[in-house]
């Protein structure tokens, strides 16, 4: 039965996926809402909407807009909190059955670490992902996971003070992108996932204002999902840890592009946006992949791309 | 809510520019309730990458029908405007926070600018009998008959700009005309049109204490809720306008915050 | 008349072009072969495909393929060498009333600074722009263009050997484009092209192989847009000298979008390619603006961005 | 050379997924000589990015019409296989250095394997009393007759690899059969097909001493020589297929570089 399939498990060591498929932070509410469309049991995980210690109300609008094959975003990590989250959403969330990833950010090295000290002990998490890479606050967001040495003391603060697995998502916006994949593998990261949106913009020629409220904003979809495959392709090759890929998925072909360059599981964001049923078509369609093909573990295949 | 295939049973141009469709959709069509919307993507895929939001402006279960009467703004409802019979599109929905009017209201007057009519057409199944209905146009050429949508005992009263067909001036204006010569006892205002428009009819209302709903449009990704991208300033603080609205009450919008 | 229109002149300080609409370099030939389609003399200028001292052969293909809204080369900077260029090509294309821009690129400092002194005297040059920031050769290319310290030096050893106006082109892979744009200019820029394309790559999931022969390539058209006007953005307000901004223009909303983020000029690649009359057809949209608008000069809206 | 939209004047299907698309394009149809090719791409233009180019199989000057002979490959030949007479279309064309064949010719052999077949069938209306064609399929259900699309004084001889239409084998078996029977004095082979076909009949002409022409298919960003995108490696370095080909002498190709 769908998301029962052995020949799509995953296991990255410190968690087992029923499935390579991870609904993207910030695009997949806090699990919640979702389920009025597809129950999120079938995925191999969803990462929540980026967390914070305190609620935060985020940017001002418009915070989207469609771009070619794709959208800006400037929301601006609105959130309600990790306090609120714990109460309100996680008793909501906690029966289904799949790995519930909680998405964190802070303004400071000390705020992320609280912020993962306040997960602490929540069995219902099966990892935390930190966020070091949003381009849409003014503090903190983008500027650390630019920085190979602030990345790996937010990575290795929040360590500290967790007592789960931990994912460090990277930001594309980097030049070399492998030098905060080594940097943030060293300070203990149990996983990394990428890409975060590539900063944009967009300009209403009529008024000759930005189109979003924040004026920048990050671009995501099909659009970026070249330059995706690239930084994953690049990572994978540069750590030992296990690699989550994703940018600009929309189907299973997609996701297996990733999975070929060498990524363990995929992260699917804007495509649940378009469509709240992607990601299940995505391991449906991966499922009968592997049956078309005769594969008896879709893992055999990551990091099977031929270079010669 | 449902993600799902519905067939063009038909789209026809009502005025210039104004298209009036119909789908196919069943459990669209059971599960909407008056204010509604959907969000829709043509195929083939690639026109345009998000959805688009169109408000539900009728609903018949009983035909596995709903209606959209929809604009043309761009490339998407360019697109729709040569859609013809037996086309797919596809539909997630019914979505938005329907409005929960009280039991005992006397009257329901809904105040429509332009196309925003739309949705609140909606309203008239259920409240036909109690609904005064105030539409401006901009001429007799983008004029709408809402009877000719949804017959009823209804009053349908219009104003255009330009005088070429009703009363001369905007819906506010007749509004206010048509207002002043009534009195109500428990009556809803509820209005959609340009935000100006709404802007300002939020202040005849707070003045005249009517209670004032207005249907909010704000650029939507998702329409789901998921992204938090919609958002309009309340004074609560913000919300999102397809999970929490397109309804809201016009005393809770921060109005001098949103930008035109 | 078109191509006449004085509203659309716009003065970089060191060329006049009757228009701000430049055909950008790879996407336009050596400016002979388009030449079936449009005269080159109704554009503001167009840049040559990049020269090297000696031919070069360039990459291994499949060079090319389609991505969502965009596509990916890998062209590797094939080209005939700039001897031959001065011989074959620039005879026939010396009578375009029309600004000529030679792109050049080199392995090394020295290299860069050997085809620039190539060019000297050739009085139908305009300008040389210099490629710092191709990511589809092995050596040198981008790599100068990541690095600020680099692309001072190179910018200074061109501008020594030249005596035509240099524009420095950059790449959009870096963490922060400005730093790159403020050195090139300290070094003595006159202008700044931007952007490269963004390093991408794409896998055929039947073979499981790279689609590109040589596995990564450059991403460019409307994918990109977004991007190249933030980063367009970023640096028209990091320095003073003229910016020609560019990547992922279509039409000429797009061209505007970058002219009111405050480009004197925009270059426009990939639309070419796709249809021959691209460039022609956004003079003539820039042209209808100014009437319909009632603009007397398209220059003063340049850096009309809004705010507030 | 010129850009410009197009009028479908009809698109039927010949065979299993084979469509047959005649254009009105003066402009292209009075330059089209034999072995050339357009760049097409349909409205709306977002569907895909880059233009997809096509042979010209035909060109009626005389009706200002020219015809393409597709097959479903992917989206955009899949949208093309609905076009209605009067669609418009975007075509850049005609491209490609056509092939100057020697005044003394006693014969031209034209081999397509497939839909290999159509920009063979352009040289039909010049050659069609020299010429000899032989056509191979996978079996009757995507054969072609080609001389219902240019009836001529020619010979036309088809393989399919099931025996279910004409000769049981490949056009190269066929093309071995026919030859071996015959004897050319100034014959000329032109073949286009999948790349394997082609490779192996370059080597057949080698040993026969028979000057063979081939057309290459690259995958092409631009058709118009600008990009450098569609090369393939010949005795003199990288040549561009769109601009230098897409015929190219067997003899200058170097085979062992070309990758599947
Ligand atoms: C809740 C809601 C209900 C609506 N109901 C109706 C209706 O019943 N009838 C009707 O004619 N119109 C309705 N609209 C407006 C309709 O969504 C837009 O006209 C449509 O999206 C335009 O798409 P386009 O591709 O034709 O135009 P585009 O070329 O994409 O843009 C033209 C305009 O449409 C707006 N727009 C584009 N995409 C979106 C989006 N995803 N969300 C919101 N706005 C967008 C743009 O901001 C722009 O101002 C509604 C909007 C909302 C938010
Ligand atoms: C010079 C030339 C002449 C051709 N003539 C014909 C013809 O007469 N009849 C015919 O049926 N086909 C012809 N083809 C092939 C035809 O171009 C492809 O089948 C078509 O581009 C597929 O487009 P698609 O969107 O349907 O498929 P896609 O889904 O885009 O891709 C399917 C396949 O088509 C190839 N393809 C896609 N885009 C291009 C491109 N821009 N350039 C080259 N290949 C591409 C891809 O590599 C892929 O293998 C010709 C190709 C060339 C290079
Ligand atoms: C509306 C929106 C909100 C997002 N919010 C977050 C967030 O809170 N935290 C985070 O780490 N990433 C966030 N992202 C980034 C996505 O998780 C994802 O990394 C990115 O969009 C690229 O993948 P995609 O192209 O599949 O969307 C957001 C993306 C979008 C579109
Ligand atoms: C096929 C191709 C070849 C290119 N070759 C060069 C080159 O030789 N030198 C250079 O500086 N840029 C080159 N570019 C980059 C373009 O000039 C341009 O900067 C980039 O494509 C972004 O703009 P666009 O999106 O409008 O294409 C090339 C781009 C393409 C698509
Ligand atoms: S549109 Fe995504 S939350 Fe409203
Ligand atoms: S396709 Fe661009 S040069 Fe041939």
């Amino acid at each position: 039965m769908l998301g029962r399939d052995s020949r799509l498990e995953v296991d990255l060591g410190f968690i087992k996926l029923k499935n390579p498929v991870i609904a993207a932070s910030g695009t997949f509410g806090y699990g919640d809402e979702v389920a009025e469309f597809v129950s999120p049991s079938f995925l191999g995980g969803f990462v929540t909407k980026g967390l914070s210690i305190k609620p935060k109300q985020g940017n001002p609008p418009p915070r989207t807009c469609e771009t070619a094959c794709g959208m800006l975003n400037s929301i601006g990590l609105e959130n309600i909190g990790i306090e609120r989250f714990l109460k309100e959403k996680l008793p909501k969330i906690k029966a289904y059955n799949t790995a519930i990833i909680v998405n964190i950010f802070g303004e400071s090295i000390s705020e992320y670490a609280t912020a993962a000290s306040m997960l602490k002990g929540v069995a219902e998490i099966s990892a935390i992902e930190i966020n070091i890479s949003c381009p849409n606050v003014k503090k903190g967001g983008m500027l650390f996971g630019t920085d190979p040495k602030l990345s790996f003391q937010i990575t290795k603060a929040v360590l500290k003070e967790s007592d789960k697995p931990v994912i460090v998502k990277l930001t594309p916006n980097v030049t070399d992108i492998t030098v905060i994949a080594k940097s943030v593998e060293e300070a203990g990261a149990y996983a990394i996932s990428l890409i975060n949106t590539i900063t944009g913009m967009a300009v209403d020629i009529e008024r000759r204002k930005p189109v979003l409220g924040n004026m920048i904003g990050g671009l995501s979809g099909p659009a970026i999902k070249p330059v995706a495959l690239y930084m994953t392709y690049r990572v994978v090759n540069s750590v030992s840890i296990p690699v989550i890929g994703g940018g600009g998925i929309m189907d299973y072909k997609d996701a297996l592009e990733f999975l070929i360059v060498g990524a363990k599981a995929v992260q699917v964001g804007t495509a649940n946006l378009v469509n709240p049923k992607a990601c299940i078509n995505i391991v449906e369609g991966l499922n009968q992949y592997c049956t078309e093909k005769g594969i008896e573990r879709l893992q055999n295949i990551v990091g099977s791309l031929r270079t010669e | 809510m449902s993600v799902l295939d519905a067939k063009v049973v038909f789209n026809k141009c009502l005025a210039k520019e104004i298209y009036f469709l119909l789908l196919k959709a069943k459990e669209v069509s059971l599960k909407a309730k008056p204010g509604q919307f959907v969000m829709l993507k043509l195929y083939p895929d690639r026109l345009a990458f998000l959805r688009r939001p169109f408000s539900i402006c009728l609903s018949l279960p009983e035909k596995d029908i709903f209606a959209i009467l929809y604009t043309i703004k761009g490339k998407v409802t360019q697109s729709m405007s040569s859609l013809n019979t037996g086309a797919t599109i596809s539909v997630v929905g019914p979505l938005g926070n329907p409005l929960k009017l009280p039991e005992n209201i006397s009257d329901l007057i809904l105040i429509g600018g332009g196309i925003g009519i739309a949705p609140l057409i909606s309203f008239l199944p259920m409240y036909h009998e109690k609904a005064h209905f105030i539409a401006g146009f901009r001429s007799s050429e983008d004029y709408i008959d809402v009877k000719e949508i949804f017959p009823g005992t209804y009053e349908y009263i219009v104003a255009t700009e330009d005088g070429s067909k009703g009363y001369k001036g905007t819906s506010l204006d007749l509004f206010r005309q048509y207002t002043k010569s009534r009195v109500f006892n428990n009556a809803i205002v509820i209005s959609c049109g340009p935000l100006a428009m709404l802007k300002k009819l939020s202040k005849i209302c707070a003045q005249a204490k009517l209670t004032c709903y207005v249907f909010l449009e704000t650029h939507m990704a998702c329409g789901m809720g998921l992204c938090q991208g919609c958002v309009v300033k309340t004074k609560q603080g913000y919300k999102r306008v397809c999970k929490d609205g397109p309804i809201f009450s016009a005393e809770e919008i921060c109005w001098e915050e949103i930008r035109d």
